[in-house]
């Protein structure tokens, strides 16, 4: 197809999304279901102060714990699409000496901004995923400053990765043993299980951020660790 | 604070219109991020903090860090490319 | 019961990540084993108990998120998990050729299974969208694992258009929550109503899942990802993750939309559906290799599966049930067929080391049992007696009839003799005797998974009482006829 | 009009310049950002029409939420292959 | 037991196809057991199931396969007359290709699909309603190609895919015919069975364009097989196959299965008093009528053996359309009868050929010179089928046209006598030079290439033995019409129990 017909075929095309979802956003009709009042009233029965992690992770924890399945999927094909013998170019120990500097001051600041963004997710704004891609931006400069971490053993690796999964899905799990549903939290325990399983996801949510960065094929990718356990 | 509001919606729009119109991709990566910066504050706007802090963190942060990485990856392969076609030619 | 089904895959993907390569191997078959006997339970049970609901966590659907057990939906569990094991048997000898692809094949096969798992139970529009990323990404990563240039193309050409996809159908989520205010199937199918922000967003759903299911005229990423994965992986894709945006489809147009979709628009998808058939057995006729024609197939074989939208929507409620039938049965006939077909081809490919049809010559004296398997699976897709196809085209030909729709009963006769000329192409090949190269002996496993896939495909002919007794289960009954 | 409706249909400006940024752009990676933003376009429709109706409603922050580690999750996994592509060999740009 | 005898009639090769297919190419004598062993049962049971039939037995067996739609397998006098000419020359037809492949490769594909093949043909036979009939007409079809493409000489694969051409699209328009049936006329499936009399006439007068226009496409899916003109291209060309495949091919499976199926529409799905009201049956007598002439003069032309053989069966073959045609019991037996001779004395006239081509190398009627002297018993057989064809008394052949005359009298159809002295004529035409040249002509060069030296006999023994029985078959058949089990009488059953009311 040549250029100007495929850009006249996509205007088309844009034009109609354009007007339909404007029509579809104008004409919307009248709800006829109030899901935040239904949030609201059983906000107490989760066990969480804030509405939106509740939803994630007591109303709706199902998207959740598959959301958290869609990470590991990513980072198991980034894992399997390593580059064995690319050599690092990686082997100067920081290149920039003043963002080594800088790193060294900003980690622990990173880490400590991620524990209270996560801690403050019951309450307020703020949870696992945020605190989890603060954890994976530390992670990341401290790459960048040539901190080797997360690419030598590869067993604690995998462990790492699926550790918040892992824990998630055994709470799940563990309910339909005392008789309850699947996703269900026994009485009273809501609050401290979804913390517990909040504080795990972060760090693996993290790691497995970092682990895509790291183990990006590139010049800049370091060494792979072996497939062999 | 309407006004606010009708200039971010237009800031948003145009700093998606420049990603695609950008002819550099470094360029496009960079107002990428800033695409994302905006979303976030139309985010408290929304009164979304979470989606603000996510978005600050994770749509325009990491993924913008990604783009760039990977923006290196490519120009050195492409490096490479040309200097093998010179060795060749 | 039913969460069961999603337990199994999720935990077996955690252990064959963690555990080591030789422990992983030997926890497949009773991870295997569990997942059908679960389906098969589950089945019984809604066989006596009829449909289920079971709400997560124990919040009820508009707040929290249940999980829907229908005929249709344990219908496609048990195919899932039967066609999952077979390829899985199958994987086990063919991976052993590729160590390295082994270690991530199988975490990526459960969690694939788990989404599947997910979507036939889904009873919750943004849940379906989660599931279908899940299902995409486990998919993409799975046709990316051999990482050559030319899988690597297909695997990015795929990636773009799952995700490309699924915000199309995200898109049309958050119009019908902007319009409803829930995103339960269930209620969705009681309020939803023919307004434009319904239509708009069933639109954009469909081009979405239309995206997702390959069909023509955008079915150009499934040749090459389908035709240059692994073999086991392109029995899953073709047999199964395909059929996984339409079952969305089917949802949208016969239940949650079904006041809102017209029958002008139902034509049209149908018209999609024949331009698939002739297309993709136009393409399957004239392709050198034999895993392109096998996934041209599938392009041509989804063709069939979009006639359903015009033959459900707008004529006689019998004429709708016969067609909802036939489609059930083509999808479930397709899936044994095509697995078959693509264990076949990668058992014949791995004999004789390459896939270039026209040197097929000898092939039939070292590989007989694949071949026959191939053969028996080209019988289904062809829709020859006695098949499973064979019965789905029986009983689409009915639908045709019943509703006065000739052109549709045109289009599948000429189908089915278009999928004979492509497939005979290989036969054709297959008898001739002098071999070119050496022709390696395969593992009996390869042969043998193949053939019992294809011995399902044709035994669908003869017991395809028992998916049409579990879809009168099914809770929606095709709706009489949309707004005109 | 609320805030809510202007940014949803602001959303619907993003979303319809996106399909055409992803139908003309040639660049693998240049079709990933429009895949980006058009996810950031649905998300400002996916909060904003429903508040525009009953107010501050937390389950599509909460959707938008897991769509917004669901598109990164799928970016940084298109990135290693497009890099692994590259490697190979392949063009970006094709 | 009643229920589950035409299972085990089917069972017999299909089982037999299933281990064949399993064992592996070198137990030869395992397979050559197996293989008799199955035909030989197989006659038995067809015969338990014929002794049945004239006690007024019910033979039925029904599977649901579809909701109001049945897998039925059931055994009336008519289907037993195709099932026990079925049975009978596969055993001889065994016999026979056991002698000809011996030491070619691939045994073990040939045997399982030769069973396969036979299998099908008991289907077709014992198919108790269009839908199961349709079932394993195409089975027929899908068994039958790696049969003609079994040498994957270029050749014949050029031969098998013509072969596809024409069947599956029959099969293709068959479907079309049968699913149009079911949908338009026949939504609980009881009229589509085959009955006795036919239910058509029951239908109102409204419908009846739709009936005929339904009967047309089943005979033009039916036509394919049963190589009505102009469908009949593929026969000629898939002579390409090896001789057993011929003989079976051409005498019993494929284009009987069409003659057959032709039969079965006329007789037991319309009613021949209701198709000869809605009119439809002048033109098919008519078309059987070319094809009978044109099948004939095309034979003249050909210079192989083989091919002016194939040419013949074009024609004899609508013999049984034409006979289907007459409205009247006599011509209903001239055609009924017909189905059975022509299959014996055309399976005679195929082994010989083979025998010809297998011993000597002769492939061309003008290397036949002098045959007669060199291998005495084939071509005795050969003399045999093709006076039988020619109609000469008191051979089988005769009976057919002479009941074919008759009927066609009663019908009031008196051209067809024309029809049947000028194809008799023409049969003599090409059939008599090579008896001729089988007796009267000297040899004065050598066999083109001789294969099977003379020993005891004048071939391999496998060879002859098959080829003679039959040929004493044309001739009994012929003998003893009379005889209360001959084929003739046991047409005059069917004819009897078609017309009673």
């Amino acid at each position: 197809m040549s250029r100007s017909l495929r850009i006249a075929a996509a205007g088309i095309v844009a034009f109609g999304t354009l007007y339909a979802l404007i029509l579809a956003v104008l004409n919307a009709p009248q709800m006829q279901v109030n899901l935040p009042q239904q949030v609201a009233l059983n906000l107490e029965q989760s066990g969480i102060d804030h509405p939106i992690t509740a939803v994630l992770l007591n109303f709706r924890s199902y998207d959740t714990l598959l959301e958290v399945a869609v990470l590991l999927v990513a980072v198991v094909t980034g894992l399997a699409l390593r580059e064995r013998d690319a050599l690092t170019a990686h082997t100067e120990q920081a290149r920039d000496p003043m963002l080594h500097a800088l790193t060294r001051r900003l980690l622990p600041l990173l880490l400590i901004t991620s524990v209270y963004i996560l801690w403050s997710g019951s309450y307020a704004p703020g949870g696992a995923f945020q605190a989890g891609a603060l954890v994976a931006a530390a992670g990341v400069i401290a790459r960048l400053a040539g901190y080797d971490i997360a690419s030598r053993a590869d067993v604690l690796l995998r462990l790492g990765l699926a550790l918040g999964f892992i824990l998630f899905l055994t709470v799940a799990v563990s309910a339909m043993f005392g008789g309850r549903p699947f996703l269900n939290y026994p009485e009273g325990w809501a609050g401290s299980l979804i913390f517990l399983i909040e504080a795990v996801l972060t760090f693996s949510i993290g790691l497995t951020l970092i682990s895509l960065f790291v183990h990006a094929p590139g010049d800049s990718s370091p060494r792979g660790g072996d497939d062999d356990d | 604070m309407i006004v606010f509001d009708i200039l971010l919606g237009i800031g948003l729009i145009l700093a998606a219109s420049g990603v695609f119109l950008s002819a550099q991709l470094f360029r496009s990566v960079v107002l990428f991020v800033v695409f994302g910066l905006l979303l976030a504050i139309t985010w408290t706007r929304l009164q979304a903090p979470d989606l603000a802090l996510a978005e600050a963190a994770i749509g325009a942060g990491l993924t913008g860090v990604l783009f760039l990485d990977t923006l290196g990856t490519l120009r050195k392969a492409k490096h490479k490319r040309h200097r093998k076609k010179e060795t060749h030619s | 019961m039913t969460p069961i089904l999603l337990i199994i895959p999720l935990a077996f993907a955690i252990l064959t990540l963690l555990l080591p390569r030789n422990w992983a191997r030997a926890t497949i078959i009773p991870g295997l084993v569990l997942q059908v006997g679960a389906a098969v339970l589950l089945c019984i049970q809604i066989y006596h108990d009829g449909p289920q609901d079971y709400a997560l966590g124990d919040w009820q659907a508009p707040l929290g998120i249940s999980l829907i057990a229908d005929g249709f939906s344990v219908t496609l569990l048990a195919l899932t998990s039967l066609v999952a094991a077979l390829c899985a048997v199958y994987a086990q000898y063919f991976l052993t050729r590729y160590p390295r692809e082994q270690r991530y094949f199988w975490p990526l096969f459960w969690f694939l299974l788990a989404a599947l798992n997910g979507i036939w139970l889904a009873g919750d529009l943004f849940n379906l969208y989660v599931g279908l990323e899940l299902l995409g990404l486990s998919a993409v990563g799975m046709v990316a694992l051999t990482a050559e240039k030319t899988t690597l193309k297909a695997a990015l050409d795929y990636l773009y258009a799952a995700l490309f996809g699924s915000l199309a159908y995200l898109a049309g989520v958050a119009l019908l929550y902007g319009a409803y205010g829930t995103l339960s199937i269930v209620q969705l199918s009681e309020m939803a109503a023919a307004n434009p922000t319904t239509q708009v967003a069933l639109g954009l759903m469909t081009v979405g899942l239309l995206l997702k299911t390959a069909i023509f005229p955008l079915h150009y990423w499934l040749p090459p990802a389908h035709g240059g994965a692994l073999a086991p992986v392109s029995a899953l894709l073709s047999a199964l993750v395909v059929k996984a945006s339409f079952y969305i489809l089917a949802l949208l147009w016969l239940d949650v939309g079904a006041l809102a979709v017209t029958v002008n628009a139902a034509q049209a998808m149908g018209f999609l559906g024949a331009g698939a058939i002739f297309w993709g057995s136009w393409q399957a006729f004239q392709t050198r290799q034999i895993k392109m024609l096998v996934a041209y197939s599938t392009v041509a074989q989804l063709g069939y599966l979009m006639l359903l939208f015009p033959l459900a929507i707008g004529v006689s409620e019998a004429a709708a049930h016969l067609a909802w039938q036939g489609t059930v049965l083509h999808l479930l006939a397709h899936a044994f067929a095509k697995a078959a077909m693509f264990l076949a081809v990668g058992t014949l490919v791995l004999a004789l080391g390459h896939g270039r049809i026209n040197d097929f010559g000898g092939v039939s004296q070292r590989n007989p049992v694949a071949l026959f398997a191939f053969g028996l699976s080209a019988v289904s897709l062809m829709g020859l007696p006695p098949s499973g196809g064979f019965n789905a085209k029986w009983l689409l030909l009915q639908s045709a009839i019943a509703s006065g729709q000739w052109h549709w009963f045109v289009v599948m006769v000429i189908g089915g003799l278009l999928t004979a000329a492509y497939v005979f192409r290989v036969f054709r090949v297959s008898f001739v005797q002098t071999a070119k190269h050496d022709i390696q002996e395969t593992h009996p496993a390869l042969q043998f998974s193949a053939l019992a896939l294809a011995l399902m495909a044709i035994g669908l002919g003869f017991a395809s009482e028992i998916p049409m007794s579990f879809m009168n289960l099914t809770d929606f009954t095709p709706s009489p006829g949309g707004s005109p | 009009m609320t805030i809510d409706l202007w940014y949803a249909i602001v959303g619907s400006i993003i979303v319809a310049l996106s399909v055409f940024a992803f139908l003309t752009s040639r660049h693998l990676m240049k079709k990933l950002l429009a895949f980006n933003i058009m996810g950031s376009g649905v998300f400002l429709i996916m909060v904003g029409l429903p508040q525009h109706q009953h107010g501050v409603d937390p389950v599509p922050q909460a959707l938008v939420l897991t769509g917004i580690v669901v598109a990164v999750s799928a970016t940084a996994l298109a990135l290693v292959i497009l890099r692994r592509y590259v490697r190979a060999g392949g063009n970006p740009a094709p | 037991m009643t229920t589950l005898l035409p299972v085990f009639v089917l069972a017999t090769s299909l089982i037999t196809a299933v281990l064949i297919f399993v064992l592996p190419e070198r137990h030869i004598r395992l397979r050559i057991g197996l293989n008799l062993t199955a035909a030989l049962l197989k006659i038995v049971l067809v015969a338990v199931m014929v002794a049945g039939i004239a006690n007024q037995v019910d033979y039925e067996f029904r599977y649901e396969l579809l909701p109001g739609i049945d897998l039925i397998l059931r055994a009336d006098a008519l289907s037993m007359l195709f099932a026990g000419l079925s049975s009978v020359l596969w055993l001889f037809t065994t016999v026979y290709a056991i002698g000809y492949l011996e030491g070619a490769p691939n045994r073990s594909r040939f045997f399982g699909f030769f069973s396969l093949c036979v299998a099908s043909t008991m289907g077709i036979a014992l198919a108790g309603n269009l839908f199961t009939f349709l079932i394993f007409f195409e089975l027929l079809t899908l068994s039958t190609y790696p049969l003609v493409v079994h040498r994957g000489t270029e050749e014949s694969l050029k031969a098998g895919r013509t072969y596809l051409q024409y069947t599956l699209g029959g099969g293709a328009v068959l479907l079309v015919g049968v699913a149009l049936m079911y949908g338009l006329v026949d939504q609980t499936g009881s009229m589509t069975e085959f009955a006795e009399t036919g239910t058509l006439a029951a239908i109102p007068s409204e419908q009846h364009f739709t009936l005929a226009v339904i009967f047309f496409v089943l005979i033009a899916g039916l036509g394919v097989k049963a190589a009505l003109v102009p469908l009949h291209g593929w026969l000629p060309i898939a002579m390409v196959a090896p001789a057993p495949v011929s003989a079976l091919l051409h005498a019993v499976a494929v284009v009987k299965a069409g003659a057959f199926g032709i039969v079965r529409v006329i007789y037991n799905i319309y009613g021949v008093e209701f198709a000869w009201q809605l009119g439809v049956l002048l033109p098919l007598a008519i078309l059987a009528s070319i094809t009978i002439i044109w099948g004939s003069l095309r034979a003249l032309q050909q210079v192989e053996v083989k091919k002016r053989l194939a040419y013949s069966t074009v024609s004899q073959v609508s013999y049984i359309a034409l006979g289907a045609c007459l409205f009247g019991p006599v011509g209903t037996i001239g055609g009924i009868v017909h189905l059975l001779h022509q299959g014996i004395m055309k399976v005679t006239l195929f082994f010989c050929a083979g025998n010809y081509a297998e011993t000597l190398g002769i492939h061309k009627i003008k290397d036949l010179d002098g045959a007669g002297a060199r291998m005495p018993l084939t071509s005795i057989a050969f003399t045999l089928g093709a006076f039988g064809m020619i109609g000469v008394p008191p051979l089988a052949g005769f009976i057919s046209k002479w009941y074919l005359g008759i009927g066609a009298l009663d019908a009031g159809m008196s051209w067809v006598i024309g029809v049947l002295i000028l194809s008799s004529m023409l049969n003599a035409g090409y059939f008599l030079p090579i008896v001729y040249r089988l007796w009267f002509k000297s040899r004065r060069e050598p066999w083109p290439d001789e294969h099977i030296p003379r020993g005891r006999f004048e071939t391999h023994g496998l060879l002859l033995w098959p080829t003679v029985a039959t040929a004493v078959f044309s001739l009994a058949a012929g003998l003893f019409a009379a005889h209360a089990w001959s084929p003739l009488s046991w047409s005059s059953l069917i004819a009897f129990r078609e017309y009673l009311p």
